[in-house]
């Protein structure tokens, strides 16, 4: 193999492997807080596409000028993104504070199926793939058979930033701190002068946000959105967040490159068994549990008796 | 004049809803024309079932539709899963139904149940076409990228076979799972094997992704597809970069039928929201055979599944029908091709006739 | 909090307040003053609802009937993220701490009204000179800290804003008698530095000993009250707590 | 046995109360009623009937838990859950034969049953061993496959075919034991998520078990003679599923106390210290892992031998069936039922699997209804629609014991 | 007297911590002792070593001459120890009575066989239990006996730690740990509860008890020896008279206060 191919490669699942891991840290922003599985987080994913498709269309029929599309894109994928995430914690999620964990679970994944049915349905052909228009330049990098988007290289190194942001935020900044204490004692935050309800709340929208520009990445790299996107995404960022570690953020990180990696790896050393990827990758998540039953980044016990 | 209740079952809602509702739409165009026109001794009520492509859930809607005295006949299936796990309920029942879109050759082939009938053709004519048209082309080796249901292990294992006596060589084959989103390690290793043709036996998400990757990662083989993708979202959703890829489906183009034309504009007019998708010409033509076989012996599914079994020479949308002794439908496949944002029949292309090339290699 | 000119103290207190959890109301019709300065104490036995009380002032419980005031505010209906932010630190009853969090990571929490970082590192420094077990205990997961421990973890967190009113439920739960004394010397110093100070105690006699007042609450009710020389004699108060029948 | 004054008292911890006659009503009527409901669910064909039916039902459960009379109606079906469950019984038998011709119906009922056997089986795992098991679909197909191959390639009974199936399931879910039982919370999650995945997507891609496609599965043929071929009863035409349907409905009855008499006993007692507090019950002399093995697989076991009762009575088995978003369905049907509460999964299983059916003429927008109903129920019953009873053990057990 | 428990260099680290520290310590049949020691001495930790919830780093220790030594809590358990929690731990969910017969559940049939199929004996079994929680329940509280079949959750916090001691009660234990059981309780709640304590003891004098406590008054009453540890290390051993004289134990445990 060349080394064109092997950057080729390295690349895809670099690329692959930020945006299970973008995913993966919302879901353990879920669990930081509320110590909840919000299994509608894929779904929210699509919202994002197509609320940043729709924003930048939007612009696109006014005036043709692809950074300004973006930018609208950005923001509406912000805003529905994060709107969806308040909703879904504040009319769901916390009322529910104090039923089985299970229960959540169940209510956002319907909450999922909501939105993802809305968009089928509300979005014209809402069945059928979309385009996702081409927002950055064009420039193809190409050395030997390496050959990548430049725009691929900003969305890399965005989505890459976002994630070292998000991590920056949690675990250096005051709010940081106001998630990680109401997530452990409700009481205890509160009288600390925490707004329970709005850190609560901040962190959905936190969240689902991230899910919701991931969303935005997704279309721009892949050029293509489609309603049920997200599915998959969501169980996979959910395994990515769990078998890295919920302890910390860089858990879910670390579980989102070495998932995109398993699964390229299959690719290029078993093509012709490459249908067997999921298979493998799921198994390699299974025995990683059986080695480190909390993460590869492990919580540290706090349990006392 | 008496009701006569017919089914319609079709995924309505997941990932194969567009096809599905497009079936249904066009399903019941049909009978709402049918129950405009004085002349008919009949109405018609169209009980629309939802498989959402799951067999299980299918075998449900199916018990359902069998079992209810009232209902005369059906307009079954999409997905080949579900319609392979329901011919045994129909069989059971003795309700003759009319397979309108799944394509796997078992439904009709695999037993010697009178009752199931199929308009569309199976994947074997379009694995047969697609083999022989794209070595015709002057295309050597292939890559094929097909999805593990039935729907693409079957395409894949039809083109394979129809290819090995032209001489044309599959350098590797990618089974993927339907839902995949990132085909860039498959690509960038196809990218390296360097073949003529991508193959893609799946739908049209996946042939949509296939497309976009493959533009992304440079890959300048050209793509060549099975009927999943041929409908107007593979090329809203690829876009541009669907210029120029070819397709086998086992009907001609709407524009190549006969009431073609009146068909397009009586579905517009219908208002309804989405598109009738590719197989809605074949729900709508099974819509009228079932419908004309009631007009003739009544609402007897006995009778009705005579009728059916013996139709030679029917005159339908999609052409004329006729049942071989499986009481599947002899069509032919043919070739599309994208051009400028449409699917073209190939010998009305541009790239038929010799105007422009296929880009790439 | 401490922006603007320093208020002179604010007096809490309580009218008439009934309040309780889902079902019937545990306080009822109770009614205390805290006045500034001082230390005023809660003496009941189990259950009689010191704790009810004290979340009640602090938002945690709802105020059913009747008032709750600091100084011109009236707290019924306020959050209590907005309650403390008026100047309230509160050491929560049964030594409660953030377990996953590490020592200094619990004190930060207790600063986070503070905005200025460095009097949140200056005020733990104090807390540790009082606690140095803390200290040595510093990047500890407050979980794993022994129940002692905890106490002292839980009371240096509620002071870290130095605030104007201290509430404290039971801080020598589950402390050795060395520590005991200790905290009931750091009550002293809290009000020699001008706070005002809300303590519940089980430990009656140190109680009486640093308190100025006190109301006694039997099952719901204020059945005694004044100051602790005259509650010491009080047989409302024996009955309630000593059980002489 | 009537039990004394003082020891009613110390059994329930309340005043004692007599077996009143308005309460033996109550304990019957309300199964009635619900079995009725029931009915008339499946009986009704218009949109506007179901959604009645749906809007009475929500109201039911408000009644229930909202008013003094719902709430004393519901005390009195658990202080004689004996007479309750006789009645549900003789309800069930009777709607049974209401509906001995109608094919569909009756599949749905049978469905909803073994789906409720798995049930059983969830809920042991999940409500009382604490193991979330998230491959709920994937046991129950590995099951239906068993089924298919002993009773598509061997000669074996049908009834042992059956408790292949069951056995079958356990001894897969052994495999995943190690790691289930290192860790906990969403780590088993998510074991459970992967294995199911990974089961599936092995079922599809590897053509061992008939790849994408699955396996027929001939029908249930416990005596000799296949359930498919009954075409009457007793002189009475029937549908060949009803005795499907019966011996759903029978699995379900011996599921159901089997997993009664577990609860209400020491092995209860012991999965559910085991579940609440890990460290206090081993300091108690119990091995944690013992009891989440035993609750895991016991669970297992139940789901297998429903999921080939399932199969036999589908006629195939496919991977489809084994995906996530199917065991996401049979979770919900304990979920929403309450997590620990036995008939909680034959209303669930009613309401996740009978009405989207019912919606079909709403076409494409009922799973958007659907997903609004279970959050409704869910959003004003956090508990689910059943919640878990506290244990009641010894004397205490009222009614037929 | 042969000693019932035997500890000798008990340790117990964590990471650079030493929480345990070469602890001999050994309890004799029928006899109390009083375990105090400034807060975070490890007194708790050597509760968590001695019933295996932690394991210990090195040492030895035998109960009645068998090895305990690094076994599991099942193992230790099924031997003999009972404990109570410095934090309570109850099922709050479940009933009072469940939370007491986890005390006996080693000693009963779990087998799903005969849970299954041999309904009578085990109905027969609950009714003596329940029996027994009930009397047990009783003499700590008439009320808390009533409330056998009601959530654990319901009951005020001096039932719940009454509850942990039934529970370990019932397991008929041959060696109990106490840790803290009056804390939070007023000083009359502390002294009913010893009172009641002290009348078991009379109907069970094999029983060997330790009990932590920072309580003077209680540790003086019912204890027949008392040890003091400091940074995990015995600093004291001896009647209760002598060590509140002790200058050690005076500095570092019960100040000048005393
Ligand atoms: N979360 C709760 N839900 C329902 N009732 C409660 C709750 N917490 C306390 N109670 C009840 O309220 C009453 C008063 O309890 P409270 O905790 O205020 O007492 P207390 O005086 O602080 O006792 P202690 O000295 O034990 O701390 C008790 O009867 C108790 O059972
Ligand atoms: N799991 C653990 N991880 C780290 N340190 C621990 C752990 N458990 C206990 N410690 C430390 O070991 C020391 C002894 O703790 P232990 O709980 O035994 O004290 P104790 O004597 O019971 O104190 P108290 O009277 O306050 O309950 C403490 O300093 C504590 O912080
Ligand atoms: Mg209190
Ligand atoms: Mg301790």
């Amino acid at each position: 193999m060349d080394m064109g191919i092997l950057a080729q490669h390295l690349f895809n699942g670099l690329m692959l492997g930020m945006v299970y891991a973008m995913i993966a840290v919302g879901f353990s922003l879920f669990f930081g807080v509320l110590d909840v599985i919000k299994f509608s987080h894929g779904d929210v994913v699509s919202v994002g596409a197509f609320a940043a498709l729709g924003g930048a269309s939007a612009i696109g029929l006014l005036v043709d000028m692809p950074g300004l599309s973006l930018l609208f894109g950005l923001l509406a994928a912000i805003a529905v993104g994060g709107l969806a995430g308040v909703v879904i914690g504040g009319t769901l999620v916390l009322p529910l504070r104090n039923a089985p964990p299970v229960n959540v679970l169940l209510v956002t994944l319907m909450a999922g199926t909501i939105l993802r049915e809305a968009i089928r349905l509300g979005v014209p052909n809402g069945g059928n793939p979309k385009p996702f228009p081409v927002l950055l330049p064009q420039w193809q990098i190409t050395a030997g058979s390496f050959s990548i988007g430049f725009d691929s290289v900003l969305i890399l190194i965005a989505g890459i930033g976002i994630i070292l942001a998000t991590h920056l935020l949690i675990t250096r900044t005051r709010i940081g701190l106001a998630i990680r204490a109401v997530a452990q004692d409700v009481d205890v935050a509160r009288l600390a002068g925490i707004d329970f309800r709005r850190t609560v709340l901040g962190t959905f929208a936190l969240g689902s946000a991230l899910a919701s520009v991931a969303g935005l990445m997704l279309g721009l790299y892949y050029r293509e959105v489609n309603f049920s996107m997200g599915l998959v995404l969501g169980v996979i960022g959910f395994a990515a967040a769990v078998v890295g570690g919920l302890g910390s953020l860089l858990g879910p990180i670390l579980g989102g490159f070495l998932f995109a990696f398993v699964q390229t790896l299959v690719t290029i050393v078993l093509p012709t068994a490459s249908a067997y990827k999921d298979v493998v990758a799921f198994g390699v998540v299974i025995a990683l549990i059986g080695l480190f039953p909390t993460g590869l980044i492990a919580e540290r016990s706090s349990e006392r008796v | 004049k008496d009701t006569v209740k017919i089914a319609f079952i079709g995924p309505l809602t997941g990932g194969s809803a567009a096809a599905g509702v497009g079936g249904r739409n066009s399903a019941l165009l049909a009978v709402q024309q049918r129950n405009a026109d004085p002349a008919a001794k009949y109405t018609y009520d169209l009980v629309v079932l939802d498989d959402e492509c799951k067999p299980n859930v299918g075998v449900q809607v199916a018990t359902k539709a069998a079992s209810d005295r009232a209902i005369t006949a059906g307009i079954t299936h999409y997905c080949s899963a579900v319609g392979i796990a329901t011919v045994d309920t129909y069989a059971k029942f003795k309700l003759p139904v009319v397979v309108w879109g799944a394509i796997l050759p078992e439904i009709t082939y695999g037993n010697d149940y009178k009752q199931i009938h199929r308009v569309n053709g199976t994947m074997i004519n379009e694995g047969r076409l697609a083999a022989k048209f794209l070595t015709e082309q002057g295309a050597k080796t292939f890559v094929v990228i097909h999805d593990t249901t039935d729907y693409g292990k079957g395409q894949n294992k039809y083109f394979s076979e129809f290819l090995k006596p032209t001489g044309g060589e599959i350098v590797a084959t990618f089974p993927v799972s339907p839902d995949q989103q990132d085909f860039t390690a498959e690509l960038t290793r196809i990218k390296e094997l360097k073949p003529d043709y991508v193959f893609v036996g799946g739908l049209t998400p996946l042939g949509v992704r296939v497309r976009s990757q493959m533009d992304r990662l440079g890959i300048d083989a050209h793509m060549a597809g099975v009927s999943g993708i041929m409908t107007s979202g593979f090329i809203e959703g690829a876009a541009q970069s669907s210029e120029g890829t070819v397709s086998f489906h086992n009907g001609a183009p709407l524009s190549r039928y006969a009431s073609g034309q009146a068909f397009s504009d009586a579905y517009a007019k219908a208002g309804f929201r989405e598109d009738p998708d590719a197989y809605g010409p074949f729900a709508y033509s099974a819509a009228n055979l079932i419908m004309d076989a009631v007009e003739k012996v009544g609402p007897d599914r006995a009778k009705i599944t005579e009728v059916l079994n013996g139709t030679k020479g029917y005159k339908a949308l999609v052409g004329e029908i006729n049942f071989d002794n499986h009481r599947q439908n002899i069509v032919d496949a043919n070739v599309y091709v994208v051009q400028d944002g449409k699917w073209v029949y190939w010998p009305d292309s541009d790239y038929g006739t010799g105007k422009r090339k296929l880009a790439g290699k | 909090m401490s922006t603007g000119e320093i208020p002179g103290p604010r007096q809490l207190s309580v009218k008439a307040v009934s309040s309780g959890y889902d079902r019937a109301d545990v306080l009822k019709q109770v009614s205390i003053e805290v006045v500034p300065g001082a230390v005023t104490c809660i003496l009941g036995a189990n259950g009689a609802g010191k704790s009810t009380l004290i979340r009640t002032v602090l938002g945690l419980n709802r105020v059913r009937t009747g008032e709750v005031r600091f100084g011109e505010t009236v707290l019924n209906d306020m959050p209590t993220h907005k309650i403390v932010a008026l100047g309230i630190g509160v050491i929560p009853e049964g030594n409660r701490v953030l377990p996953r969090m590490s020592v200094v990571e619990n004190l930060q929490v207790g600063g986070l009204l503070q905005s200025d970082t460095r009097k949140v590192a200056a005020r733990m420094e104090e807390m540790f000179a009082i606690f140095p077990r803390l200290k040595e205990r510093r990047s500890q997961l407050a979980g794993t800290l022994s129940g002692g421990e905890r106490s002292m973890l839980s009371i240096a967190r509620g002071l870290m804003t130095e605030p104007e009113l201290v509430v404290i439920d039971e801080p020598s739960l589950g402390l050795s008698p060395l520590f005991v004394s200790e905290v009931f010397n750091i009550v002293r110093r809290l009000k020699e530095s001008g706070m005002t100070i809300l303590l519940v105690e089980q430990n009656v006699r140190q109680t009486l000993d640093v308190a100025d007042h006190g109301y006694v609450l039997l099952q719901g009710r204020v059945v005694a009250s004044g100051t602790t020389a005259a509650l010491r004699e009080d047989t409302e108060l024996h009955r309630a707590y000593f059980g002489v029948h | 046995m009537r039990s004394t004054n003082l020891d009613a008292a110390i059994a329930t911890g309340a005043p004692p109360q007599a077996r009143s006659l308005p309460g033996t009503a109550a304990a019957i009527l309300v199964p009635l009623a619900a079995f009725g409901a029931l009915a008339g669910l499946l009986q009704v064909h218009e949109q506007w009937e179901t959604g009645l039916l749906v809007l009475a039902f929500l109201a039911a459960l408000v009644l229930l838990d909202r008013s003094r009379a719902g709430r004393s109606l519901a005390e009195a079906c658990r202080t004689q859950s004996g007479i309750a469950s006789t009645s549900a019984v003789l309800a069930a038998l009777a709607l049974l034969w209401t509906f001995r011709e109608d094919h569909y119906s009756l599949l749905m009922v049978a469905t909803v049953a073994l789906y409720a056997v798995a049930g059983v089986g969830l809920n042991i795992q999940m409500a009382f061993g604490g193991i979330a098991n998230f491959a709920a679909a994937a046991f129950f197909s590995i099951g239906a496959y068993t089924a298919a191959v002993l009773a598509g390639h061997t000669g074996l009974p049908h009834l042992l075919v059956l408790a292949a199936g069951g056995v079958v399931s356990a001894l897969i879910g052994v495999v995943m034991l190690l790691p289930v039982l290192r860790t906990r919370g969403h780590y088993v999650a998510l074991v459970t998520i992967a294995f199911g995945v990974l089961l599936r997507t092995l079922l599809e891609v590897n053509d061992t078990f008939g790849g994408p496609q699955g396996m027929k599965i001939p029908g249930f043929a416990p005596f000799g003679s296949d359930f498919g071929d009954v075409a009457t009863i007793a002189g009475f035409d029937v549908s060949f599923y009803l005795p499907y349907a019966l011996a759903a409905a029978a699995l379900f009855a011996l599921a159901f106390l089997a997993g009664r008499m577990l609860e209400r006993s020491w092995v209860g007692i012991a999965m559910d210290a085991v579940r609440t507090d890990e460290i206090a019950a081993s300091a108690f002399g119990l091995s944690p892992a013992r009891w989440k093995a035993t609750a895991f697989l016991t669970g297992n076991v139940l789901i297998g031998v429903a999921g080939a009762l399932y199969g036999m009575m589908n006629g195939f088995v496919n991977p489809n069936g084994a995906g996530f978003g199917e065991s996401l369905i049979m979770l919900s049907i304990i979920v929403l039922g309450g997590l620990g509460n036995f008939w909680g999964a034959i209303v669930a299983g009613a309401v996740i699997i009978i009405l989207p059916e019912k919606l079909q003429s709403i076409q494409e927008y009922r799973l958007l209804i659907f997903a609004v109903v279970v959050i409704a129920i869910l959003r004003f019953r956090p508990g689910g629609i059943l919640p878990r009873p506290l244990r009641t053990l010894g004397r205490q057990q009222g009614g037929a014991s | 007297m042969t000693a019932l428990l035997a500890c000798s260099g008990l340790t117990k680290r964590f990471g650079g911590l030493v929480a345990l520290d070469g602890l001999d310590f050994a309890v004799a049949q029928g006899e109390t002792i009083g375990l105090v020691g400034p807060n975070g001495s490890g007194k708790t930790t050597f509760f968590n070593v001695l019933t295996g919830l932690y394991s210990p780093t090195s040492g030895a220790a035998s109960l009645d001459a068998v090895d305990i030594f690094g076994k599991s809590p099942q193992s230790i358990g099924r031997a003999g120890v009972a404990r109570t929690f410095q934090r309570c731990r109850l099922m709050l969910d479940q009933t009072v009575f469940d939370n007491i017969a986890l005390g006996v559940l080693r000693a009963k049939p779990l087998g799903l066989l005969s849970t299954l199929f041999r309904r009578g004996r085990l109905r027969a079994d609950l009714d003596a239990t329940i029996a027994r929680a009930h009397q047990l329940a009783c003499r700590f509280n008439p009320q808390l006996g009533a409330a056998l079949f009601r959530p654990a959750g319901d009951l005020t916090m001096i039932d719940r730690r009454r509850v942990e001691i039934c529970r370990a009660l019932i397991a008929n234990p041959r060696l109990l740990l106490l840790d803290e059981p009056s804390a939070g309780m007023t000083p009359d709640e502390t002294r009913r509860l010893m009172d009641d304590l002290l009348a078991f003891r009379e109907e069970a004098p094999h029983l060997a008890v330790v009990l932590v406590e920072h309580e003077m008054d209680v540790i003086r009453r019912v204890s027949d020896r008392c040890v003091v540890l400091n940074f995990g290390r015995k600093i004291f051993e001896g009647l209760f008279d002598a060590m509140i004289e002790d200058r050690e134990v005076q500095t570092a445990y019960l100040g000048s206060g005393q």
